[in-house]
């Protein structure tokens, strides 16, 4: 492989760590990129026995099935996308799960695709971070609606997005954006939180 | 110094805070909780602008958002904001506000002609001249155009930014008068999650104005305070101040605008804080509680300065601390009006009548009045009034007792305040808009609500309760509704607050009842022959225009607004529609509900264009999509063209090259040596499933099932109707398993065409789709060095010709980046496309370059691009097709499989399909090899002297060819295939016409050898 | 002739308060039989009932509209008038209304207001630049004034028109029509009602149709709210409700149904002079008279008969207007609606016999077919009356769709208004 | 703004679907033996009802899945919501039409 440093991140351009230098103390929301997430496409049918135990023996946790749900894999985190379709996202240390997965999934109909490369996901938390993304969202974010832990597809101002709210006291989110629309999306939100103030982080 | 007409004591407004400002160019002082109307009106400011048409001095007539007069230009140059209503312009220290459609001033505006002249300018006089000449009609209507309009528009960017919000809610309340109020803080308490919305800066609504009223107990305002404190306290409210609700639209979506910072000094506003905001709320339910509107009385020129709706007089006095005159006529035809005449009087206004419509004046305001000896004139009207800037007296007469006429010779009373009372109109727009039904109520001559046709429902006086009490249950009964309705589970009950008015006998319940409703009140002339009996005050419209229209055949109320313009000014009509109504019905002698109202449209109040645009505009309007490469393509100075949402490089100038000259140079370098060019965009499709192959040959229209593992095919999509959509090569990369690569323009399109087919008429197929179009970045290489190149970057592929031939792929090591290797090309030469990871898409690019240098290697933009294309006669879906072309017409028959069924082959054998005369793609070489047809020319067979030609076909791509040395050229050209060697003309705008011959439409290496090489 | 419309009728009647003008039109109960009836009351109705009357000298003609003649798309439309399309067909279809338009008034006794101001369309990328050229080269060999005019050219005519638009959309050039402008919209309804009454013709206003009678493939009446009308001829010309109206005689039709929104501003001094569009960000602008920005949005996606349309449309047009006319941004929207409108798939007319005899239909114009009012009548007039199409009419048949031979004005045309 | 329940996803707005036009049209599977007519009438054709239409949505931002909507096409209410492949559900079609 070459070295890991030639790669470069989508938002590289933006120089974020020089953002992040003229911080202000009592933002209402912080931002970051959160660069270089393994993502891994898993299609298949849930009602197939053998599709969800075979996740289950790579993944080490049942898939989630439930609607707009994530779920805390064994070295991944599962999101729920579609009725027969989920993410696997792990970060970039961690071993690559598509290959275990094809070979477990191998002579069912299921599919199994690397994506992460063309994606990049943007963290936006802190006590505005909901009336921010509100912005640029019709998704109602409020706690009794979609709680930490939920999870969802949908449309960031006129991006294609997932959303991913951790289990964290201050709302904290995870927005996975495709590449070409990353430095897009990162401006756009950066613009809608101005009034809240703004803190770039690490 | 105090301004004169201000009270003392009394009124919301903060005399400890002075404001200055400008009107016309003169300074006055207001205070903070001024509005211009009363900041105005303390200055004994009446006359502030000109009516439409006529150009009549024009007063404020309202305190709210109905006012239809006293429209005013504030701000100046690139802020300045048109037709803003004084009346709710929140006085900022600094405002700079001026009158509008006078010229030379307010004052003196010579356009009153038009009024001297109204005679002959009646409704829709327009239509019945400017006809002759012709000629000239251009002329009249430069005239007409500079007299109408209002205000000026902004003459400079607007430096202001808006936002908007989507949000959500169990309960959304309009209005925080009592009954907002009561449904907020029962829907509230109740856990629901609730808006409240008010267009005012203040809550309380109609309480503002009132002095007297007590609700639990307390003064209503203190009540209102407390209100406020306790919703604010609950985390599960937002209120919404200085926000209307403009709209309501299907599935209880509502819109509102919230103004932020026009009540902020310029100096004061924070520098990120946008202007005004656009909320867009999914309610659940909504409470509906806007209040209701007084409605002014039709008479003879009751449009001059100082004639005031009633109800605003008392506001004035009891929010404003302004005496909105010295000397008072109370004009109405109800009891209500009497509170402003008791208010007025008590204030220190001389009451010099009232003059009652009513046969017999009663009523429990009615009462006091009399008690406390103000002269009461009932079974009275004003016939005339007087005044040039403002009124000055009115001439009083009496009524014959069917209302119809006046009696004998009036008495003249001189005044220079005239508060007009005609009864009340619900504000029903937002539940018309969502569709409610309206009815008519004859008790108080009003439309209601009747019932909802969505999720809301209506309260106080909205919903034609006028009485305090009533209004404060309603609300409080609604909001509890409400939060249930929405799947709240109550976390408290409450009681509804319990009003007392200790002043008025009937007590808080009262409304304004009892009322004669007569609504075109005589005057001293026959209607039309003297004074003017306004309608809509701001369109100019009178009764005799609307008794004109009916009499001219305009008979639906659609047609009577239409042709008289009533209701169609920046109020839309809230003062005006019902009497207007009222007056058809009356010419008719049929019941007012027979005649229907206008439609009730948003926005209740005009709406900042820019608050639609929000941030969404400049570089946050669109996407601009980049490749993982565009950093590296800047820094190389290339011209970027926008494809789609993505940017790509158009040509890499250098330094002192135009683009003709880049471009050749790009061209002739891919063809000599060796180029490379940025493919990220192309849409990628990941295909697997094993009936994957059985899919694609569905769609495609060639084959697909005996593709080799390793192997390459382009392939031609149609839709159902046999037109080409999109094309593109596909690799099969396992028995399963296919990577689909479509134009850079249609990757989403192509996807959800292939996932419609897929899930809607071919579910049984076990395929599975996934994009990933920004997984890789692209590095494509093309050129007689191209292998050279690779081989220097890969030691793990063998690219021999034979190991790596032409329309295969294969995976290896690029630059130590793992890569996957199609050997394709668009160019028509030696081409490879090496994917990488996307994050590696710039190292691979500048490994490219810099082992490329010794090969001269040149990055070609997309103009490069489609000229070594266009020497190849390869066509671009979209360029060389407009969705009226089918493979056939383009000469791709080879292509179209005449064995199997797939998307829109039926349509190709239509009768219509085979025709000899459809326009076909081919050649075409012009006579002057230098001469370059424009793309876009069309083509004739002959050159006639006239100017209509009969037409053959056009040219859709057009180049100099560096490599053929001379300009090419495709074209759609009726039977285009069977003129080979034709001469052609196509006529150009300038008068030249360029001579070309039809030609194979491929121009270069027709062997194709070079690719394959 | 009843009262000819003129200044001195204007003045004279002012001596009588204007008291004694004529009615416009009557408002007659129907008769019992008509050699042809016009189902709708829009423009292209009551223009088909005076071409009818006026040229064909048919003139026991009645037209039923179901509420307020006029009060379709006709009286809901943003009065943009041009010819330059981009196909021979249409352009001789739209061409030839132009040439009426140019002498509608005086034909009318009704000023008509149609305002030559001509009418730009913008390119913004490398692409409209191609269909644009391929059109003004079209129009300009088809008889009809057609221009390219260079972005200066345009900032002439439009001074304040931001060409940068801002980097995402900037005016590259236009196609600019001089011949084109706009139309005051209601008055074409009622000019031809006017003169289709004085020629005859009955207008019959608040008589939904709600059936036909057809005897062996021959239509012989129309069901209305007002009891059955016989005919011997039936021209349909219902806009949006084109499908279900056909449907009543069993005829299906390649149309779908969705709401168009237009809006208007607060009306303000003149600040734009010509019509200026721009497909690629859906936004149309032009001023009235009165001074409202009279502004066109994009359709809702969906099948739709409410006569509104959706807020993120609207927002789509006003961020393409503020982006064009960064000054505009501070206007403010005094009114929004829709109209239903019956879009093709081909973006062009239907003005065609049917399978059922007697029986015409002239629909699918869309978010376009104002401008084509008069000659929409002329021709359907002329079709009705002979029982076949006129030539300029011929590509515009129903039978279209079976041969494949469509019109398509998608795309390189600039299709919406 | 419709309101519209995606099977899978559950309420979304409007915004993040796309529309398929009519539902329950299936492709002719011998197309070869059509008239150009009946190709035209599966082409082109359209019910276009007022009143209740039965249609097809797609979930474009978000699950991508088709799927079916019954709605009331001049009040815009949505009576039912069922899969691709289903059978619409009895309605009560006087509500509303
Ligand atoms: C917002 C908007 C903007 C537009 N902008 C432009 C533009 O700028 N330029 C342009 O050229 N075009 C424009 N159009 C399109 C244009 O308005 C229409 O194509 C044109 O007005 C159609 O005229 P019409 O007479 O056929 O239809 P309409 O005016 O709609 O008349 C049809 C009539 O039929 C009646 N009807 C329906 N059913 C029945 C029945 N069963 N019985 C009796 N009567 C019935 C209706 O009530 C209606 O009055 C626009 C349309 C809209 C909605
Ligand atoms: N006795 C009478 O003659 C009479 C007549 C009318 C009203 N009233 C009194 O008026 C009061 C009515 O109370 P209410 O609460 O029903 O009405 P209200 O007029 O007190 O309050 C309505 C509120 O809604 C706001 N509003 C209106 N439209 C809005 C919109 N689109 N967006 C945002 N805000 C909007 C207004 O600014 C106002 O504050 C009662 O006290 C009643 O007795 C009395
Ligand atoms: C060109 C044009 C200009 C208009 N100008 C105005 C206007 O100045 N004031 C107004 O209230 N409405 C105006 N309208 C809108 C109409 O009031 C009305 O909304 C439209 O004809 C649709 O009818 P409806 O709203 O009754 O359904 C205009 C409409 C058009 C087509
Ligand atoms: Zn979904």
């Amino acid at each position: 492989m070459v070295e890991a440093y030639l790669r470069q991140s989508p938002l590289s351009q933006l120089a974020l760590p020089s953002r992040a230098a003229d911080e202000t103390g009592d933002a209402g929301v912080s931002m970051a990129e959160r660069p270089f997430r393994r993502i891994v496409n898993l299609r298949g049918n849930p009602k197939s026995e053998a599709f969800v135990s075979a996740a289950k023996s790579v993944l080490g946790a049942e898939l989630p099935l439930a609607p707009n749900s994530a779920a805390a894999g064994k070295d991944a985190t599962l999101l729920w996308l579609g009725p027969d379709e989920w993410w696997a996202v792990s970060e970039d240390e961690t071993p690559p799960l598509a290959d275990k997965l094809r070979d477990a999934l191998s002579g069912q109909h299921a599919s199994v695709t690397d994506v992460g490369e063309g994606y990049s996901c943007i963290a936006v938390s802190g006590p505005n971070a909901i009336d921010t993304l509100a912005k640029g969202c019709t998704l109602d974010f409020h706690d009794s609606v979609f709680a930490p832990g939920s999870c969802a597809q949908s449309d960031m101002a006129k991006a294609a997005v997932v959303f991913h709210r951790l289990e964290d006291e201050t709302p904290s989110f995870e927005i996975y954006v495709r590449s070409s629309f990353a430095e897009y999306l990162w401006r756009w939100i950066e613009d809608a939180a101005g009034e809240y103030g703004v803190a770039v982080t690490g | 110094m105090p301004a004169r007409f201000r009270l003392t004591e009394g009124g919301r407004i903060d005399r400890s805070k002075p404001i200055s400002f400008t009107f016309n160019g003169k300074v006055y002082q207001g205070f903070e909780g001024d509005t211009l109307a009363s900041a105005l009106l303390a200055n004994g400011v009446h006359l502030v602008g000109r009516s439409f048409k006529y150009h009549r001095p024009r007063g404020i007539m309202s305190a709210g958002a109905e006012e239809a007069n006293a429209l005013i230009q504030v701000g100046e140059g690139a802020r300045t904001d048109p037709n803003l209503r004084a009346t709710q312009i929140e006085l900022v220290d600094g405002l700079k506000a001026a009158s509008q459609n006078c010229w030379p001033s307010v004052e003196f505006d010579v356009s009153i002609v038009n009024n001297i002249a109204s005679r002959l300018i009646p409704s829709g006089f327009y239509y019945k001249t400017f006809m002759w000449p012709a000629s000239l009609w251009m002329t009249y209507e430069k005239i007409i155009r500079n007299a109408a309009g209002l205000g000026k528009a902004p003459e400079g960017p607007d430096p202001d930014s808006y936002d908007k919000t989507f949000a959500h809610c169990d309960v959304l309340v309009v209005g925080a008068g009592p009954t907002g109020l009561a449904a907020a803080l029962s829907a509230g308490r109740s856990g629901a999650r609730v808006i409240l919305s008010e267009q005012d800066a203040t809550l309380g609504g109609s309480l503002l104005s009132e002095p007297d009223l007590q609700i639990d107990g307390q003064p209503a305002l203190e009540w209102v305070a407390a209100a406020r404190a306790e919703l604010e306290g609950l985390d599960n409210v937002r209120i919404l101040t200085r926000t209307q609700t403009y709209g309501y639209f299907d599935h209880n979506f509502i819109g509102l605008m919230e103004n932020l910072t026009d009540h902020l000094p310029q100096s004061a506003k924070p520098p990120k804080l946008p202007r005004h905001r656009l909320w867009k709320l999914r309610a659940k339910q909504v409470v509906i509680a806007t209040g209701a509107i007084e409605r002014p009385l039709v008479f003879s020129d009751n449009d001059r300065p100082g004639i005031m709706l009633a109800s605003a007089c008392r506001t004035y006095l009891n929010r404003f601390g302004v005496k909105p005159g010295s000397k008072a006529v109370v004009f109405t035809n109800n009891d209500g009006a009497y509170a402003a005449a008791l208010d007025m009087h008590k204030a220190g206004i001389q009451i010099a009548a009232i003059v009652d419509l009513r046969a017999y004046a009663e009523g429990p305001l009615t009462e006091q009045a009399r008690d406390a000896g103000l002269r009461i004139l009932d079974g009275h009207a004003i016939t005339a009034t007087a005044g040039d800037k403002r009124v000055k007296a009115v001439q009083v007469t009496r009524l014959s007792d069917d209302g119809e006429s006046a009696k004998a010779v009036g008495e003249h009373i001189e005044c220079d305040l005239v508060a007009v009372s005609g009864g009340w109109n619900p504000t029903v727009h937002l539940h018309s808009q969502s569709r409610g039904k309206i009815l008519f109520d004859e008790t108080y001559a009003c439309f209601v609500p009747g019932d909802s046709a969505q999720a809301s429902t209506t309260a106080g006086a909205c919903s034609g309760s006028f009485g305090l009490g009533a209004c404060l249950s309603q609300g409080h009964d609604a909001g509890l509704a409400a939060a249930k309705a929405a799947g709240v589970k109550s976390r408290k009950k409450g009681s509804a607050p319990q009003a007392e008015d200790p002043n008025a006998p009937g007590g808080a319940d009262r409304d304004f009842l009892p009322a004669r409703w007569l609504w075109l009140v005589p005057g001293d002339k026959p209607l039309g022959h003297g004074g003017k009996h306004f309608v809509d005050v701001q369109n100019d419209v009178t009764a005799a225009d609307l008794h004109l229209a009916l009499r001219e055949g305009y008979r639906s109320i659609e047609h009577v607004k239409r042709y008289t313009t009533t209701g169609m000014g920046t109020d839309q009509g809230k003062t005006s529609n019902v009497n207007a109504i009222a007056i058809v019905s009356q010419y008719f002698g049929c019941p007012i509900p027979d005649v229907g109202v206008t439609t009730f449209r948003p926005p209740y109040t005009p709406v900042t264009f820019g608050v639609f645009a929000g941030r969404d505009i400049g570089d946050l309007l669109d996407p601009a999509r980049k490749t993982p490469m565009h950093a590296l393509h800047e820094h190389a100075g290339a011209t970027f063209e926008d494809v789609g949402q993505w940017k790509r490089p158009w040509y890499f100038p250098h330094e002192g090259e135009d683009m003709h000259q880049a471009v050749n140079r790009e061209v002739r370098a891919c063809r000599e040596s060796l180029g490379v060019m940025d493919a990220s965009t192309l849409g990628k499709i990941d295909i697997q499933g094993k009936d994957a192959a059985e899919f694609l040959n569905r769609v495609y229209t060639n084959a697909w099932l005996k593709l080799k593992v390793g192997a390459c095919r382009y392939g031609l999509m149609l839709g159902e109707n046999g037109m080409v959509m999109d094309d593109g090569v596909t690799s099969r990369l396992g028995e399963n398993h296919f990577l689909m690569t479509t134009t850079s323009g249609n990757a989403a399109p192509v996807l959800a065409h292939l996932e419609e087919y897929l899930q809607t008429e071919w579910p049984e197929l076990e395929v599975y789709l996934t994009s990933v179009t920004e997984q890789f970045a692209t590095v494509s290489i093309a050129g007689p060095n191209a292998r050279k190149l690779l081989a220097e970057l890969t030691d793990d592929i063998d690219l021999s010709a034979e190991a790596f031939p032409f329309m295969t792929w294969r995976n290896g090591r690029v630059a130590g980046i793992p890569a996957r290797v199609f050997r394709i090309s668009f160019t028509g030469d030696l081409s490879y496309e090496i994917n990488v990871p996307a994050s590696y898409g710039a190292a691979l690019w500048q490994a490219v370059m810099t082992t490329g240098e010794k090969y001269a290697i040149t990055p070609y933009g997309t103009e490069a691009m489609h000229v070594l294309r266009a020497e190849k006669g390869f066509i671009i879906v979209g360029q060389d097709t407009d969705g009226s072309v089918t493979p056939i017409d383009l000469g791709m028959d080879w292509i179209v499989s005449k064995t199997k069924d797939f998307v829109g082959r039926r349509s190709l054998y239509r009768s219509d399909m085979d025709k000899p005369d459809r326009k076909q793609l081919v050649g075409l070489l012009t006579d002057a090899p230098d001469t370059v047809l424009p793309e876009g020319a069309q083509l004739v067979e002959k050159i006639e002297s006239g100017p209509t030609m009969a037409m053959v076909g056009h040219v859709t791509s057009s180049y100099h060819s560096p490599n053929c040395e001379r300009s090419i050229a495709m074209a759609l050209i009726k039977g285009g295939r069977a003129r080979m060697g034709q001469k052609l003309y196509s006529p150009q705008a300038d008068g030249k016409v360029i001579t070309c011959s039809v030609s194979d439409v491929v121009f270069y290496d027709k062997e194709g050898e070079r690719t394959r090489g | 002739m009843k009262s000819r419309y003129s200044i001195f009728s204007l003045m004279r009647n002012a001596l009588s308060y204007h008291e004694k003008w004529p009615e416009a039109w009557r408002s007659p109960e129907p008769k019992s039989s008509y050699d042809v009836v016009i189902v709708g009351g829009g423009g292209h109705g009551l223009a088909t009932a005076y071409y009818l009357a006026k040229i064909h000298g048919i003139r026991n003609v009645a037209v039923i509209e179901r509420g307020w003649l006029g009060g379709g798309n006709t009286g809901r439309n943003t009065t943009i008038v041009r010819s330059n399309y981009l196909w021979d067909e249409s352009a001789g279809l739209y061409e030839h209304a132009m040439k009426l338009w140019e002498g509608l008034s005086q034909e009318l006794n009704y000023n008509v207001m149609f305002s030559q101001r001509g009418v730009m369309n913008l390119a913004h990328n490398q692409q409209d630049l191609r269909d644009i050229a391929r059109r003004v080269n079209a129009n300009r060999l088809n008889g009809i004034d057609s221009e390219f005019l260079t972005p200066h050219q345009v900032k002439d005519l439009v001074p304040i028109i931001d060409l940068r638009g801002n980097g995402r959309y900037p005016v590259l050039g236009a196609s600019n029509q001089r011949r084109g402008g706009t139309a005051r919209h209601d008055a074409v309804a009622w000019g031809y009602a006017r003169r289709a009454d004085e020629h005859g013709v009955d207008i019959i206003q608040e008589c939904p149709v709600n059936g036909f009678e057809i005897e062996n493939g021959k239509v012989t009446g129309v069901q209305t709210a007002k009891g059955l009308i016989k005919a011997k001829k039936v021209g349909v010309v219902v806009a949006g409700h084109s499908s279900v109206t056909a449907e009543m005689a069993g005829i299906r039709l390649p149309l779908v149904s969705h709401p168009l929104q237009a809006l208007v501003s607060e009306p303000v001094k003149p600040v734009i002079d010509t019509v200026v569009m721009s497909n690629a960000i859906h936004a149309y602008i032009s001023q009235s008279d009165k001074g409202e920005l009279v502004i066109g949005a994009g359709v809702d996606k969906y099948v739709g008969y409410g006569q509104r349309g959706s807020l993120p449309v609207t927002e789509e047009t006003l961020a393409a207007i503020c982006e064009l006319f960064p000054s505009l941004k501070r206007m403010r929207m005094m009114r929004q609606w829709g109209g239903i409108v019956d879009t093709c798939p081909d973006a062009s007319p239907i003005i065609s016999k049917t399978p059922v005899e007697g029986f015409f239909i002239n629909c699918g114009w869309g978010t376009g077919g104002f401008k084509a009012t008069p000659g929409s009548g002329w021709v359907f007039a002329d079709t009705i009356a002979n029982d076949r199409p006129h030539p300029l009419n011929e590509a515009f048949s129903l039978e279209r769709f079976n041969s494949g031979y469509l019109v398509d004005e998608h795309g390189a045309a600039a299709v919406a208004h | 703004m419709l309101e519209i329940k995606c099977p899978y996803c559950g309420p979304r707005f409007e915004t993040e679907f796309s529309y398929g036009g009519e539902a329950h049209i299936e492709r002719p599977k011998d197309s070869e033996n059509l008239s150009d007519e009946q190709w035209g009438e599966y082409v082109f054709m359209n019910s276009n009802t007022k009143g209740v239409f039965l249609e097809r949505w797609v979930h474009t931002s978000g699950c991508r899945r088709w799927f079916n909507v019954a709605r009331d096409t001049v009040s815009y209410q949505i009576l039912a919501v069922y899969e691709t492949g289903t059978k619409a559900p009895k309605l009560d079609l006087r509500k509303d039409v």
